[in-house]
This record gives C-alpha cells, structure tokens and sequence, in this order.
C-alpha cells in the first residue's frame, strides 16, 4: 500500500506557488461541456476534475473486484487501493495512523456514526452537548435526536453580532456535565472561520470531547487534526472534488478503540455464531458491508488533485477571491452582506433589498450565473439572523474574478427587473 | 426563455403590494403552510359562511412568486363556493405545471365552468412558472396551503377546521 | 424525470431472447483489461458494463451539482436524475410508488437502517425475529445487536441435509411473538432459492413482518416486490453491475410511514429549530444527508443494461450455467458440491478433498480464475455444515461455459500439484 | 511465479502430515488462532520450564500454508529460550514479508544468532509465501498465536498465561 503511495512524485509543500484558476478550470469538464456557466455553489458540492472522473472509470475498468475477502490477484490490488485511500485520508489530515479513518458516505453519516456508537455508550441523562448557532442541520438534529433518547441537554453556543462565535460566551456555558462540544471548522452560511483551536482547548480543559465539522474547510484550508487535538473530525468527499457517496470519520485510536460497533455486517465481524458475536479492531468495526470502494479511490484522487494544486495555495486564492467578492457586492447599492466574523473563506452569503433570495436565483440562473438560495440547512442561523433565507455565492479552485464579475452584473440585473434601479 | 415571462409586471406588482395581506379575525379556518427546500412560510385565514369563501386572507415571507400567487389566490377565491374553488385550483395547478392533469383530472382543467373562465384568465399571468420547475413549489405553496385549510378541498371532502 | 424514464426504447419482455455471453463480455472492460482472466466471482461483487462506467463518468462531466436545494439549471437537472434512478428502482421491483425506495449505501445498511429504525419503535421484550441458517452475517449481526438492546429474542429456521430451507420447522417456529422474519432470497454460499413466496404467506398469517435480502436475487432473477408481498426488501447495486456505494431499500408505503427516523441531518427535515425539528416524509426522511447521487444514477444505468439484456434471459443464463457447472464440478473424483436445495441459481460452493479451499484459490489464481475461498461472511451456516470454509464460483452474464471448463482444469491442476491425482 | 516456490514438497508433506499435531497435557501456555477473513482456527500449547520452550504442540483447520508453518514452527521452537523464540519469530517474519525489519528491527533479522542459523534454514521452504500477499495472514497465524500464548514475545516482555 505505501509503495502505491509513494509512486505520487513527491512536491515539496513550499515550492507550490500560487496557481492559475483559469488553468485549474480547464481541468473540470463540466465548463467545456456547460460553456458560460458561472458555477458559484461549490460549497454545495464541488465540480469534478478530469483526473478524478477518468481515474474513477479507470479504477472500474482495469482493477475492480470486491476487498478484503479475495485471495485473487484482481481483489488483492482492488484492497491495495483501498487501504491507500484510506492511508491517503490519514495523511492529508496529518492523522497519526491509517486506522483512524473511517469511510462514510459523508460528514452527516460521519455525525450520527458518532451519535448513534459514542453517544450511548459515553452519556448518561443530564450531561450536555454543545453546538452553535452556526451549525449545519447534520450538526444539530443527530445531536437533538441523541438527547430526547437519552434525556441528554442540548445547550447552544451563540454568535455575536457580526457573525463570529462568542468565545466568552463559550468558555461560560462548559461546566462539568459538558461531555461533547460539535461544532463547524467554517460555517457554511457565512463563510466565518471558526477558531476551532481554542475551541479544543477550552473544551478539552473542561473534560469535554469535541467533534469538529470539516465540510467547509478541507475543500480550503490545511487540516492538521493532530494540531487541533480535536477527538472527532468529519468531512464530505463530494465538496472536496471527490465522488458522492464517500466523506471520512476521523477520531483519536483511544476514542474509536473504546466505541462500540454500531451497524452490523460483513466485514466487521471476527466470529459469528448465533449465540454471539465478537467484532474486528477499529476502523474496520465501523464499516458494516462492502464499503463504497470506488468512492474511496476517487476520494484519494481528488485528495492528490488538491495537493498538486497544494493547499495552502488554495487557502490563499479562496481568501482572496472572497475579500474581493464581498467588497465588489458590499459597493452596491441594496446588497447587505451577512456577517462572518473576523476571517472568512470560499463562502459569501448577502441580501439584496426587495428581491428575495429564491427571485435572485432564478434571474441569476438565466445569467448563467448558479448560486444557492435558501436557508442553506442552516434554519437556526437564520432564525438567529432574523431571516428566512440569503443569497450565498461560494468559491472553488477554479473560481475567479470573472466569476464575481458576473455575480455583480447578475445582481444589477435582478435589481432593474425588480425596478430597483433605473435600467440604463 | 425571458424572465419577464415569468416576472410580469402584474406578478411584480402583487409580490411588492400583496392583496388581502392581513389576519382575519373571525376565520373559521386557517393552516400554515412551509417550503422546506427555502424556509418560506405562509398562514392562509379563511372565513366559510353557507359553504361559500366569504373571506380569505393571508401572511408570510416568500419570494415574488409566492406572495403574488397567494396574493392572486386570495382575490380569485372570495365568495367562490367549495366546487368552484376546486375548480379554480385544478384550473391553476395545470396551468403552473404544464402537465395539465398531473393528479388533477383534465376535464377539470379544461372543463372550468363559463362564470369562472375571468378568474381563470387573472391567473393567466402565473402560467410563466411551467418553464421554471424549480419554482413550481413557490407559486402552488398559497393553493396547497389554502386546500389544507378547508379541509382536502381537491378530494372534494367536507370543509373541516384545522 | 417520468419523461426522462420514457426516452428509454420500450422493449416488450417476450421480444427479449436469450443472449451471447461472448457478446455480453464485450461490453466489459475489465476483461480487455485483464487478458484471460476467468472472473468467477461475481456474487462477491460483479463487474461493470462500460454504459455504467461511461455513463457515470459523463454525468459527473455534463450534469452534476448537488440535488434538491439548488434553483439553478444544473441542479435541477441532477435532481430530475436522481428522482429519475429513484423510480427505475421502483419499476425494476415493481414497486407500488416510487417514494417506497430508500436510497442505501447496500444491503447491509439497508437492513440496520430497518434493525434501527423501525426495530425500537415496533419490538419490545420477548418478541421475536426469525432468520434462516443460510444467512449472510449481514442478514445476522444487526439483528443480533437489536435483540441485545431491546431484550428480543433471535430464532433460526434451520436448513433440512440437502440445504434447503425446511419449511415445515420453519412454520412451526411462528407464534404470535414472532414480529419479523429477515430471509434470503437466494443463498450467497450455495446459489439455493428459498420458497420466499410461502415464507411470506406463512409469516404474514403469523402476524409478522417481512424483510428479504435480495443481494443475490436481484442480480439473477425478476423481482416483484408486489407479488412477494413482503414488508421491507433490499439489495446492492454493486452487484448487479452497478457502482459501489450504493443499494436501494424497498417498504411498503404504510410501513415506511410508520418508521421514525434513523439519521438526522439536512433533506431529511421540515423545520429544525434548537427546540424542536419536524421530519420530511418517507423516503426524504431516512435520508439525511447528501445522497449518493452519482451512485444512484449509475446504479438506474445498471438497471437498464440487465432490462436490456432481459432479467427473463439472465435467469435462464444463470441457471442453465449453474447447472452446468454442478454437472461438471460433480464429476471430478474427490469433488462435493454444497447442498443447495431443489433449484439454484449462479452460485456454486465445493470442496476439493485434501486441498483446502485457501489453497485452491491460491493454485487457481495462477491460472486467472478467480474464485472465493473462505466463509462467505456466513459463518453459522458453515458451522451448520460442519466446514471452515468453501470454495465458491459465482457467475454473471458474461460468465460461459468457457469459464466453467477453466474452472474444472483449475480443479485437476490443483489435484495434481497436491499429488492427489497423477500428473499426466 | 511458479506455485512450486509456494507448494514446496516440505510445504505438502507438513501440510498433510504435521507434526506436533496433538493437545499438550501439561500446557503452562495455550492460545486461540482465528483468521476472521477464512475462518481458519489454531491452538497453540506451549509448556515452558526454566525459561525454555520445553514443548510445544497444535491443533486446527486450515490451509496447507497454515498448517506446514505451524508444524515448522512447533519444530523449531521446541527447547529454544524465550529469547531465541523471539530471534526466530522475527527471523521467520522478515522472510514471509519479504519487509524485512516491518515491525520488527532488521538487526534481529540479520543478526540471528549463529546457534540458530540451521533452525531458520528449516523455515526456507516458507520464503515462496511472500510472492503471495493474501496468503501471509496464513503462515503468521501460528507464530502470532504462539507470541500471544507466551505473553507478547516479540516485546520481549515476561512469560505469562493466557
Ligand atoms: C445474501 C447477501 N446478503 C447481504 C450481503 C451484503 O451486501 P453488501 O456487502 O453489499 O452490503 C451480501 C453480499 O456480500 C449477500 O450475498
Ligand atoms: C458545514 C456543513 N456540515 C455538514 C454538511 C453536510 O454534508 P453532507 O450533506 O455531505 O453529509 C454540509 C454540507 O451540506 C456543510 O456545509
């Protein structure tokens, strides 16, 4: 398996430097095969590169058969790729060890795994879990489900008026019954990056475990878990250039060694006989069935795809194209921008005055321009921000300022339909 | 396809300036209705006297489509009797959908009896969502809402309160 | 997306006659990929046609974005395709509607999403679940792990000495406490088909609820989950020539309804306030979460390619292949063939006396057959049959007689390398 | 690769006859083998006296691989020190990888005592195994078993019973 690895030519992290988007672009079919499109919903989910889709049927045509159970030599190589994806997760997450990673079909399966497996067996009635008000469905309701089962409290971090979490007000909430903090790396509304490091330790300092929600930030930003001291980190392929259907658990050995089996199955079993069952080591307790194999190869492709790019690079582009984005909107007259906190990143959500969101879709749409108009599964934040939904644009290694331009011009045009402004 | 098709200045007009956007004290029936897919949210009130509409209001937050179709709805609706109500609604969802029958029968579509063939026509400007099937939703939220209300109006079932 | 469904040709099932499996290998890439490889694996996981391949490859290139939420052009057409997958599933198993199907990553989570979802709100202390002693350790653990949970009790139909499932033990076990019976269609280890016709009338007039494991049925055989009657059904689409990671979950409407919900997370909600949060109707509400949505598109492809080739057709294949294959697996001295009842269909499991099935697939390995050695994830069923392990040779629709004679050469090939038989 | 280099004459003939096949009266040390993905199973009995591998025997099902290197093992292994069990395992496990040195330090590999050369000599016959990846989980099953009966031998650590 490593030697699979290491056939990748090895870049130093410092010797990439920033890149083309123009470039990048012409890697992702979708542009030639959609031309004009202006795709400003990556945070959605992410286009797809050549090197991942022809990898992914390549994979399919040349190597496929079913892992872990075959002593031919086509399963034996289909498993080799397999666990270096797995190992490929381990290493762009700079986690100490393969066995860590678990695959899932996404970061919502990654929450309820850990729910549904760590919850019951860690919480008695009257302990709390934390989230915030910037969380994502997926880090709400699995957390709400767990606690009208177990008599568990949901307690809530709040932001502050310009979007950011409160840290202060954090800190206050964790007592002694706090045994879980979940909350988002980047928010997904708002762009906002989180300052998950103090989060860990303050969570940590009092006795809590934290899961961190990594949707928004692996497409974006260096993950380093081991950094973050997080016990639970989740992630979904498909917004990171990678496949459907395929995202990773990551958590501490200690913690994924003291958990339960959750689904039951091939795969996941050392010995079953009707009266009982005894089951395999972590990571492969966790996954139940033939996994989604394909999608864990495709994964790694993407994984390499970004690390050629190299990540840091793409953390600098998607900044700077958001700064640009929100000062080239925040200079219109009628566009109010909602808050983030102090950095954001890739995400920019705002209002346009007398033109709801779901309008601003669809004349956008008719500019070729595509964007997400809604409450972006995020219903709390906007009962918080006193809304029912925003207009977000959100950025991809392949966006550029051509694209902001014609989000301006797609808001001008939605304003002079809407008689908002003169039409000259 | 041209967005004024489907933002016809009457439409524009009606999500700026809704009609009949108010509670109805003394509505002997009402229910919320909600998108989930975008969060926006409606309550339609409707009083019932002698089996016929003899108010209907409504409030909520929504985009230009749906507060103008409820607005709309609201206007074609007053004093109608439950057959013709169902009729309008029939007449109004193939209209938006295209598929002019999709559980709804077509002689009803096309069967709107002559006295309503004018409230069929002020719905008219309505018929641009049919090219934006992700918008289909919006305009038949206020509809959906209103036949919650009186009680499975499309089945033909007897007027219950919420 | 019903208009997407109709551009298919409507080719009448009777115009469909039997097919060359020579023509049908063709459409497999893995096999101009692999010169000479004999796949005889393919209840592990069966390879794919390159209109899946392909037609995977160009959704990601032409029409991808995330589905359900997005206004613009491309996601409203990714959506029309997903629903459009969800009701091919349906007609493939002449589903009443196609909101009875479930989009799972394969059989196994199909089955605990059943064990955890509808189990706790419909089980209490002291009913009881039924399965068979020829079920895959997936038909098994969730059940086992639901019972340990909610003090139920596992009762297990026993096979009669010829590997068929014994109906009349199996009436007999049926009380008023039995709540559900969890069946195999067709057995992965011995190919046997289980009279699941009568199972369910028999459980049904007992009072219980039914769930068939169609993992190796639907890949062989027309299913019509009508017809059957049964409560819940699943399958994997990985093995009937579609991608990994995906699998659907057939219930009953009423049945569907009833179920809470498993995985919490976004498409799966109405409203979610930190107070409280509503749920979305079935099947939206048992999917939290971005779906597979390539995965389902590739595996509606899928369906396509075998209701070309006719599922009347590949049945007849299957079994006529079977059939032959038992013929001339029975015919080498020192063979034995694993019971599998009165009728199977492509799956053969033997023994080789003196040479351990490990050893075989090792020896034929070297002679690109690819075949299982091992316990087929049925452990109790191998215990039942007093074996550590079988020999298994699986067939699909570019599987032919070619494949099986290469089989009974590795078999002599085998013999004489463990000096079993003379070398001559 | 020619299936002679794994199917060596040695390899069948301890396959089919092995030697030390038998449950140990006496046993200071006994563990349970299992291989989740085959279902192959081993016993293992040790009896140790005075530091010393005194005896050593097995029992289970298997492929011949599993069970020529058990016999091997039980071979080899009889009157060793803890010490020397420990140079052989790593010995044994440096040539079936063919990682030399994965888990266990190269210097053990190379250094094997000159006292024991002709005992790893005897486990030659099982070097074909590295060409066969799925099939190395069979012939470390024993020796894994072996460390576990005698309490963590490849850590060094003290004897104990299982
Ligand atoms: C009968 C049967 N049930 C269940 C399964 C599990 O399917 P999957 O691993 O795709 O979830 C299989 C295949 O492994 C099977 O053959
Ligand atoms: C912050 C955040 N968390 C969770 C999710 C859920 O991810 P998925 O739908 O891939 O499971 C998303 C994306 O939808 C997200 O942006």
């Amino acid at each position: 398996m490593s030697a699979l690895l290491q056939e990748r030519p090895a870049v130093a992290p410092s010797t990439r430097g920033a890149f083309d988007p123009k470039v990048v672009r012409q890697q992702f079919p979708v542009f030639a095969r959609n031309p004009g499109l202006v795709f400003l919903d990556t945070a959605a989910s992410a286009q797809k590169p050549a090197c991942v889709i022809d990898g992914l049927a390549d994979y399919y045509r040349a190597d496929y058969a079913n892992v872990h159970r075959g002593v031919y030599g086509l399963s034996a190589r289909s498993t080799a790729r397999f666990e270096a994806a797995r190992d490929r997760v381990a290493q762009f997450l700079n986690a100490a060890d393969a066995s860590e990673i678990v695959f899932v079909r996404g970061a919502t399966e990654g929450i309820n795994l850990v729910a549904q497996a760590w919850g019951p067996a860690f919480l008695k009635p009257g302990d709390q879990i934390v989230v915030s008000e910037l969380e994502h469905h997926s880090n709400i309701v699995p957390w709400q489900m767990l606690c009208h089962r177990l008599g568990v409290e949901l307690v809530v971090a709040p932001i502050d008026d310009g979007g950011a979490l409160d840290l202060a007000a954090f800190a206050r909430l964790l007592t002694p019954r706090t045994r879980l903090v979940a909350m988002t790396h980047v928010a997904n509304v708002t762009g906002g990056l989180v300052p998950v490091e103090r989060v860990v330790q303050l969570a940590h300092a009092a006795g809590a475990k934290v899961l961190l929600d990594g949707c928004q930030a692996v497409p974006r930003l260096p993950v380093d878990v081991q950094a973050l001291g997080c016990d639970f980190y989740v992630f979904s392929g498909h917004k990171c250039y990678g496949p459907t259907g395929i995202g990773a658990l990551y958590a501490r050995r200690a913690v994924l060694d003291a958990m339960p089996p959750w689904q039951g199955g091939g795969d996941m079993i050392r010995t079953v006989t009707f009266a009982e069952t005894t089951y395999q080591d972590a990571p492969q307790r966790f996954q139940a069935g033939t996994p989604d194999i394909a999608g864990a190869i495709g994964l790694a492709l993407a994984l390499d795809f970004m690390d050629d790019l190299g990540v840091d690079a793409i953390r600098e582009h998607e900044a700077a194209l958001t700064r640009h984005a929100r000062a080239a909107l925040s200079a219109l007259p009628g566009v109010t921008i909602v808050g983030a906190g102090a950095e954001s990143v890739g995400v920019v959500s705002f209002e346009v005055d007398g033109v709801h969101p779901h309008d601003l879709a669809t004349i956008f749409d008719q500019h070729d321009v595509a964007i997400r108009a809604g409450h972006h599964c995020a219903q709390p934040l906007m009962d918080r921000l006193g809304l029912v939904a925003t207009a977000r644009a959100s950025f991809g290694v392949y966006s550029d300022e051509d694209d902001v331009a014609a989000l301006v011009a797609a808001v001008r045009a939605a304003q002079r339909l809407f008689g908002l402004v003169s039409a000259r | 396809m041209d967005l004024r098709d489907l933002y016809q200045d009457i439409i524009l007009d009606h999500g700026r300036h809704p009609r009949n956007f108010r509670p109805l004290p003394g509505a002997s029936h009402f229910a919320h209705g909600h998108n989930p897919l975008c969060g926006d949210k409606v309550t339609i009130f409707v009083r019932v006297e002698d089996g016929r509409v003899a108010d209907v209001s409504f409030e909520g937050k929504g985009c230009a489509i749906s507060i103008a179709s409820a607005s709309l709805m609201t206007e074609v609706m007053q004093d109608k009797t439950v057959a013709e109500a169902q009729a309008l609604f029939a007449h109004f969802h193939g209209k938006v959908t295209g598929a002019e029958g999709a559980g709804v029968s077509a002689s009803s579509v096309s069967g709107l009896p002559a006295d309503l063939l004018e409230e069929g026509d002020r719905l008219e400007p309505l018929a641009g969502v049919r090219s934006y099937p992700a918008r289909v939703k919006c305009a038949t939220l206020a509809w959906h809402t209103f036949d919650a209300a009186v009680g499975g109006m499309a089945g033909g079932g007897p007027l219950k309160t919420e």
